[in-house]
């Protein structure tokens, strides 16, 4: 084997006093060779990001490395100056990153800012060359008519588009080694399919080394030539990909990858007749903009005539790519929008159209849960205040209401003592059980989950998905259950319904749908589902 | 007769400096075909350019500026001839009759005419007090020929040319008839006139900067010039009026020689003044100005004329000469109601101050400590300083004082108001005159009897104060209209009409390149000559 | 584009019908009458009542509200009841000292602030970032009169370099009209300087912190590029919006600044205006400022085209 | 009131006021450097303020029109002023009016200001009009506003405190607005509406902490402001009744005799320099140590 591109000699990189651990990296050691993809994987915390940082040399001030060496092609970064790191960052090593909406300047035109990579790094290259080459460039990563996409600035590009941008711009001066700092997170199931296969040819075409990093077992699986396992900044467990992922040694490893939701549907709950729907909707429209004073253009389309119908203790699944609609019609069935057109009925009545007032009788039935935890508990309040505050806008007592927090806590399986902290004590995975006990203090006929795992870890999103289960057995609950990731749908939800542009495009028992998927859209949707190959290891707790 | 006053101070400090800004400042003033200019700041901007409609001392300056009177009066306070070649009273003087002089016009090229004369005096003659009072006596007033004109009383008055040739505050200015036939409050349409400066109306602009330049065609008497009378030679091609508001700043600009002349700089900066070389300190106004404390008759408790003596009692002229001077050079204290070093100066029944006896008089008076309302100018430097002044001295004989700060337009509003203190009325207010306005008791508003009808602000009333002040008015004889005057002071001061803060002289300061600025009662520019 | 113009222009409607309500209300609810101030000092009562007749003081307030709407639709903003001169000619006479004065002071106040802020910004934390932010405050709090007599005293008395007051136009000559300008634009733009330096800083710290730059860094250009091609871009806005703050308050006239340099400008005109209780000149001079303001304003939001290719109008 | 055309105070025009990142209960402003110097120079002027009879000072408003425009000397520690007051005492007991308006005007501003704000921000419909007025108040040059005010209806402590307060509550109800508008999508907001928390309680409780933060900091620049604006208003002559003492008044009295007797200015002048000083200072500290963005945090991913 040639020299490795990248070598990491026992990096340490100590966190400032006052931190919750002292070291971000400790005494961490791997290589990337030319021509191979290295997956560091990891859950939040666990020094991944700060490693890609160290390497770039983009680490904020107060991270500083303290031991060991970062070897590029041979030369030791860490004694290199500002100006000779300068030369080597987009020149022999570059790096793409995980937001594509946010990393291109919104102010300058695509085309030019590929062209700065080159200006920075090929200086002699003359302005014609330079349009060719960056002409070139957009076309080697698929974009379509690379002329005109030039010309055009960030925001009128798709998230999936602007991530090509970045990869180009990460090719153009052929570096030896590429850091992807989890590209594909925050893309849809579709476009993260697209991006890892375009990474995976360019990589064959090119000798550079990639050095990927990402939280998804799902996406090592998929590209991986070796893999790296770090956790709270020590390297657990390390070697190629078949190996780590079929016959993990370390238990750390075996539980990550048993956390992760197969995409096989679940055995088929016993399931009551049908009854009585406790919530349907028929014909749900909405759209946006139009006619305002100033607001131009015609009107956007979210919804178009949603119908669907939830049982008693049932779970629903609404599957869908962002821009889909299925954040709008959750908000329109618990109002927190005004739907155009349509009925929404719960237990009977129709609350489509009722105004703000006469709602609140309504609101109680209706519980949500959301997608950010950070964002969902008002941090100036009590835990035991933001539950207790529901109940007692119908008329609970403040004693009584307590109490009810305080089995309600029980349940989630947090410790009463919470009641009396704020939110910034707590997890992630922590917030959003309390947030599961807010919504049940109400006893709602309906809970929904709007994307409620999606920012977990992969370990915590297990715990929630198996709270929620405990849940709607013991209560009874029925459940709509909105996710864009297919895994935590088919462990979850009983029927699954799959929407495109604000319509449904299918729908059915969720078993039913994974083995033979009739819509063609739906068909895309579950090849690109980044799905474990290797078998289904046990877990062990 | 009249002299050229003026010390040039060349000592102090920076001598070296201050001559060389003056010779470096502007382009010396004599290079041909530069018109030679006067730039003057005066004590504010002109806006009302009407010297009848109004008694504001800059609207009576802008008059002197371009219009003529018929007799002015000179140093010695004798009435002389101006714009009239001859007069001659009848025998049984009740007739006056004026010949005008020869060749002279209006600026807009018109001959003065008896009839332009005529109408000026009858306009005049609604607004001005001792107008109003002639007026009352004139049986007619008939034209003769172009030149020569008549009055005709009623019956003998003895202040006939004292009137037609008074100094200040509506002087009976001659304007063409069709401006003077302009109602009496409202602003003469054009500024049209027989004086030695026309008006340039282009350049004008309200409250920052008016010009004037020299009327070629206006001929001088040839008596020398003495106060207002005698010839008016111009000896400048321009004149500017620059209103700058921050007298801090004006200083600086006389200093650095961007101006010429500054008509009232406040007292402070005197020392400044009298230190920088190329400026001198002009006297031109010896007879000075007078502070005034006006009492109001209407509302409690100056209703009572026990606690109005006792304020008389209670306030002395040092502290608000301290107060508003502060420098001795230019205080001049003296209880004369009609101006010490003039004929009828006396201090018969001036009081002394007796802070028991105001106590005790208070009481009497039925004081029942409501507080006092005393009305401040804040942005008048001049009269800004004597509200306080009066509030402590009423403090310390236990009076209760609400002393009230604004703007002069708010208090020139409110002092009109008949009102009691709750709906917007006032109990005391100050203010200053050019002395030449108190000279006798006529002329003096401040002891204007005729209270709600017809008194001035405060409307004080009484009867016998009214027959003395026609007594003077129709006394012939000086010695006797001396007496009359005594006893009115005396009435006066029983009654507690107002109180005298005490005199003082206000110097303007002029460039060392000015000459020739003569003393008078008002601010002229004839006669000046600029090196 | 055009559309969102004359939307803005319409919207201009409501603000200025409610700046005229305001104003109007405002002069006719308080005491001080200008029919006494013009009547002058030894008038009568019934010459003052008189007065106000032939001003319309004393017709009901509605109806003079009325009067005044329809002159001013019709372009005329009535004449001053102390001089009786136009109101419109007042302010014309006045307009160009205070222009003249607001563009100086703004543009020196920017070719100063903003590399100020950028530094500030840049070299976030350390001692330049105290030293500049300090400075800018400490500027911002003294007294502007205090600061104007002292450069007065410093440059025009001792020094003798510059003319202590007044105002010449352009057109007599550009040295005697800039010397008079330099002492007022450096007594006033040290407050905008405080304004400008520290919205940049803020808004340069904010964009510094964009994933945008970090990707610039990892292309390994050169800080000063990245600063300059990439942050100063996206931090105009904020700053832009300060600037047209401060275009719109120069315009409104800076009246200590004004009296102590002995400008004529349109700050004392109202103020005197004020003082006099000149009601058509104190509404005509208001209005004048609210329109301004707007159009200051709506220029603002539309330069925002130039900056940002995201906002379309 | 900000002293606009003379004094205008920053304006964070940008800012929108909610930190982007949550989760985080407010830090001991107190560790900020500069605020600490801010808060210590503030509390001299306080404490200097309120045991002004203690400090060897006489009665403010005693004329002694004698002993007038004397230089500091052992019987007048500041000199006199053109009444022959005590500059010293005047100054002391100045600090008690300008103190208390420049609080007094920054309570009122903010107090008046949230309230039209939130209710800008929450009801739709009243937005547009309330805006358009606020446009209005705004669109009048505030110092024309306050002179206007004070000149109109006589001047005197409340009156100068309302006509300054006036002109700066758009700028709070503006800033109020921007916070309400982009607080009201949070998810605990909508949370606590399907929670069936009514509006007035919902805004108390979820809406109106979040604008805590801004507001101190924009308070602190609304009271530095107003002190200055006071000292031009009296500096116009339309300011405080003249016998009362405040920075702005003697400054005001002390104009004239700036080249012979400077002291009269130069001390409530520096004294006015100082408190703005400091409590601008202590709005910059605030500022930075209330929004996480410019805080140092680390954040570990």
């Amino acid at each position: 084997m040639s020299r490795p591109v990248l070598e990491i000699r026992n990096l340490s990189v100590p966190l400032p006093r006052g931190a919750d651990r002292g070291y971000a990296i400790e005494d961490l050691s791997l290589t990337v060779a030319p021509g191979e993809i290295v997956c560091v994987v990891g859950e939040s915390g666990s020094g991944k990001s700060v490693t890609a940082g160290a390497v770039m040399g983009l680490l904020p001030p107060v991270l500083k490395p303290s031991a060991g060496q970062i070897l590029l092609e041979g030369e030791d970064l860490l004694k290199a100056g500002p100006a000779r790191m300068r030369r080597l960052r987009g020149g022999r090593m570059a790096m793409v990153f995980q937001e594509p909406m946010t990393a291109l300047n919104p102010a300058l035109r695509v085309g030019d800012q590929v062209a700065e990579m080159l200006e920075a790094h090929a200086g002699r290259l003359g302005r014609g060359a330079r349009r060719d080459k960056v002409r070139q460039l957009l076309a080697d990563v698929h974009l379509p008519n690379p002329e005109s996409l030039a010309r055009a600035y960030p925001h009128q590009l798709s998230g999936g588009q602007r991530q090509r941008v970045m990869i180009a711009m990460a090719l153009a001066n052929d570096p030896a080694l590429i850091i992807a700092d989890e590209p594909t997170t925050a893309l849809d199931v579709t476009t993260q399919a697209q991006i890892l296969k375009l990474m995976r040819e360019l990589q064959a075409r090119r000798e550079a080394g990639i050095l990927f990093i990402t939280h998804d077992f799902g996406v090592v699986s998929e590209i991986a030539d070796r893999v790296v396992v770090m956790r709270t900044g020590r390297l657990v467990e390390e070697g190629p990909a078949e190996s780590v992922l079929c016959r993990p040694q370390d238990p750390y490893t075996r539980m990550l990858i048993a956390a992760v939701p197969r995409a096989e549907p679940p055995p088929p709950r016993a399931r009551p007749s049908l009854v009585s729907p406790v919530l349907a909707t028929r014909d749900l429209t909405k759209n946006y903009g139009g006619r305002g004073l100033f607001g131009g253009g015609r009107p956007v389309q979210a919804l178009d005539g949603i119908s669907i119908a939830l049982q008693p203790g049932e779970t629903l699944g609404i599957v869908g790519e962002s821009g889909s609609g299925k954040s709008t019609l959750a908000r329109c069935i618990a109002r927190f929008v005004d739907p155009t057109a349509g009925h929404v009925r719960i237990g009977g009545d129709d609350i489509a159209l009722l105004p703000a007032r006469a709602l609140h009788p309504y609101r109680r039935r209706i519980q949500v849960i959301f997608q950010d935890p950070y964002r969902s508990l008002n941090p100036r309040r009590t835990v035991g205040q933001s539950i207790v505050e529901g109940p007692m806008n119908y008329g609970l007592s403040r004693e009584a209401a307590t109490a009810r927090a305080k089995n309600l806590i029980a349940l989630v399986g947090l410790d009463a003592g919470a009641l009396a902290r704020y939110p910034h004590a707590f997890s992630g995975g922590q917030r959003q059980r309390i947030a599961i006990a807010r919504a049940l203090a109400m006893e709602p006929d309906v809970l929904i989950a709007d994307e409620a795992v999606s920012a977990l870890d992969v370990s915590v999103q297990r715990q929630v998905l198996e709270l929620l289960e405990a849940i709607r057995e013991r209560l009874n609950l029925a459940i709509l259950f909105i996710t864009h990731d297919l895994r935590v749908a088919a462990r979850l939800c009983d029927r699954l319904i799959v929407m495109l542009d604000g319509r449904i495009v299918e729908e059915g028992a969720t078993a039913a749908l994974f083995a033979d998927p009739k819509h063609a859209y739906t068909r895309a949707l579950f090849a690109a589902a980044p799905v474990m190959k290797a078998p289904p290891v046990e877990a062990v707790p | 007769m009249g002299k050229v006053v003026g010390k040039s101070v060349g000592s102090g400090w920076p001598a070296t400096l201050g001559l060389l800004a003056a010779l470096a400042g502007t382009a010396p003033a004599l290079a041909q075909g530069k018109p030679v200019t006067i730039r003057a700041v005066m004590h504010s901007g002109l806006r009302i350019t009407d010297p009848i409609i109004t008694t504001a001392y800059i609207a009576r300056n802008h008059g002197y500026m371009i219009y003529d009177t018929l007799f002015a009066t000179d140093a010695a306070f004798k009435v002389q001839p101006q714009m009239v070649q001859d007069y001659s009273v009848s025998d049984d003087t009740l007739t006056y009759s004026f010949t005008l002089r020869e060749g002279l016009k209006f600026h807009d090229g018109a001959p003065v005419k008896s009839e332009d004369c005529i109408a000026s005096i009858q306009r005049w003659g609604k607004r001005d007090g001792m107008g109003q009072k002639l007026m009352e006596y004139t049986a007619s007033l008939d034209v003769v020929d172009d030149r020569t004109f008549k009055l005709v009383l009623k019956r003998p008055y003895g202040l006939v040319l004292a009137s037609l040739g008074k100094p200040s505050a509506n002087v009976p200015f001659i304007m063409p008839k069709r401006i003077a036939e302009t109602p009496a409050d409202r602003n003469v349409p054009e500024e049209i006139g027989s004086g030695p400066f026309k008006f340039v109306k282009g350049e004008f602009q309200p409250g920052l900067k008016v010009v004037y330049e020299k009327n070629a065609d206006y001929v001088p008497r040839k008596e020398a010039p003495s106060w207002l009378a005698g010839a008016k030679t111009v000896k400048v091609d321009r004149v500017e009026w620059i209103n700058i508001t921050d007298y801090q700043t004006a200083v600086n600009a006389l200093i650095n020689g961007e101006i010429d002349y500054v008509e009232q700089p406040p007292h402070d900066f005197l020392p400044i003044l009298k230190g920088a070389s190329g400026i001198n300190l002009v006297n031109f106004n010896t007879l000075g100005m007078s502070g005034m404390l006006r009492m109001n008759w209407l509302n409690p408790p100056f209703d009572n004329a026990k606690v109005r003596q006792a304020v008389l009692l209670a306030v002395n002229q040092q502290d608000y000469l301290d107060a508003q001077i502060g420098d001795p050079d230019y205080m001049v204290p003296c209880l004369a109601l009609f101006i010490c070093k003039t004929p009828n100066a006396t201090e018969a029944g001036a009081p002394k101050p007796d802070l028991a006896k105001a106590k005790q008089l208070l009481k009497e008076g039925g004081y029942d400590g409501k507080p006092v309302v005393i009305m401040q100018p804040t942005d008048l430097a001049i009269s800004a300083s004597l509200g306080p002044v009066t509030a402590q001295a009423l403090r310390k004989i236990g009076m209760t004082v609400d002393l009230q700060a604004m703007d002069w337009q708010t208090l020139v509003g409110r002092r009109a108001k008949q009102d009691p203190v709750s709906q917007g009325g006032w109990n005391i207010f100050h203010t200053f005159w050019v002395n030449a306005d108190l000279l006798n008791p006529v002329n003096n508003v401040g002891v204007n009897g005729r209270g709600k009808a017809g008194g001035w602000f405060g409307w004080a009333e009484d009867a016998e104060i009214e027959a003395l002040r026609n007594a003077y008015a129709l006394e012939t004889d000086p010695a006797k209209q001396v007496d009359i005057a005594r006893q009115t002071q005396e009435r006066a001061y029983t009654i507690g009409m107002y109180f005298p803060t005490g005199q003082f002289t206000q110097p303007a300061a002029a460039s060392a390149k000015l000459s020739g600025i003569l003393e008078a009662p008002a601010p002229v520019f004839w006669n000046v000559e600029k090196k | 584009m055009g559309r969102f113009i004359l939307g803005r222009l319409a919207a201009t409607l409501p603000v200025m019908g409610v700046v005229a309500v305001i104003v109007f209300l405002l002069l006719r609810l308080a005491p001080g009458d200008p029919a006494a101030i013009l009547a002058g000092d030894a008038a009568t009562p019934e010459q003052i009542a008189a007065i106000r007749a032939r001003l319309g003081l004393d017709q009901p307030m509605l109806e003079q509200f009325a009067t005044w709407i329809w002159r001013l639709v019709h372009g005329d903003l009535g004449t001053s009841i102390i001089s009786n001169q136009p109101v419109g000619r007042l302010i014309l006479d006045r307009i160009e000292p205070t222009l003249a004065l607001a563009t100086s002071t703004i543009l020196f106040a920017v070719l100063v602030a903003v590399p100020l802020g950028v530094l500030a910004a840049w070299r976030h934390g350390t001692w330049v970032d105290r030293a500049v932010m300090g400075l800018s405050v400490a500027g911002f709090s003294v007294p502007v009169f205090v600061l104007g007599y002292l450069l007065i005293f410093g440059f025009s008395m001792q020094l003798r370099w510059l003319p202590v007051q007044g105002y010449v136009s352009i057109a007599d000559g550009l040295w005697p009209f800039l010397s008079r300008l330099i002492l007022p634009t450096l007594t006033l733009s040290v407050i905008y300087i405080a304004l400008i330096a520290r919205t940049t800083r803020s808004s340069v710290l904010e964009v510094l912190g964009e994933d945008y730059i970090r990707t610039a860094r990892a292309k390994g250009v050169t800080e000063a590029r990245v600063l300059r091609r990439h942050a100063l871009r996206n931090a105009a806005i904020p700053v832009i919006s300060v600037i047209g703050l401060g275009i719109a308050l120069l315009i409104s006239g800076v009246v200590v600044t004004e009296s102590v340099f002995n400008l004529p400008g349109l700050g004392r005109l109202t103020v005197d205006a004020v003082l006099a209780r000149d009601y058509p000149v104190i509404q005509g001079v208001i209005l004048l400022f609210s329109a301004l303001y707007v159009l200051v304003n709506l220029s603002i939001d539309l330069s925002y085209l130039l900056f940002d290719p995201r906002i379309r109008y | 009131m900000s002293a606009l055309d003379e004094t205008a105070r920053p304006l964070p025009a940008n800012d929108p006021g909610v930190p982007r990142k949550r989760g985080r209960a407010l830090p001991p402003m107190l560790r900020h450097p500069a605020v600490l110097a801010g808060l210590a120079v503030l509390l001299l002027v306080g404490l200097a303020a309120l045991a002004a009879p203690w400090l060897w000072t006489g009665d403010p408003i005693l004329l002694r029109p004698r002993l007038r425009l004397r230089p500091p000397s052992e019987a007048a520690w500041l000199g006199t002023d053109a009444f022959g007051r005590d500059v010293w005492s005047r100054v002391v007991y100045g600090a008690r009016v300008s103190l208390a308006i420049g609080f007094a005007v920054s309570a009122v501003s903010v107090l008046v200001g949230l309230t039209i704000g939130l209710v800008a921000g929450y009801v739709r419909w009243l937005d547009a009009v309330v805006m358009r007025i606020m446009d209005g108040v705004m669109a009048i040059p505030s110092i024309l506003l306050a002179i206007a005010m004070v000149t109109l209806s006589g001047a005197g402590i409340g009156t100068v405190i309302v006509a300054i307060a006036i002109p700066e509550v758009p700028r709070v109800a503006r800033l109020v607005r921007g916070v309400v508008l982009s607080v009201r999508t949070e998810p605990y907001v909508e949370a606590a509406i399907g929670a069936g928390t009514r509006l007035p309680k919902l805004l108390v409780r979820h809406v109106l902490p979040n604008t805590i933060a801004p507001l101190i900091v924009q308070g602190t620049y609304v009271a530095a402001s107003a002190i200055l604006t006071e000292a031009i208003l009296s500096f116009l002559g339309a300011g405080i009744p003249t016998e009362v003492p405040s920075w702005g008044n003697i400054m005001a009295e002390g104009r004239q005799a700036f080249q012979i007797a400077p002291w009269v200015i130069l001390f409530p002048g520096l004294c006015v320099a100082a408190t703005v000083l400091a409590v601008n200072v202590i709005g910059d500290g605030l500022r930075d140590a209330l929004d996480p963005r410019t805080a140092r945090g680390v954040g570990v991913r």
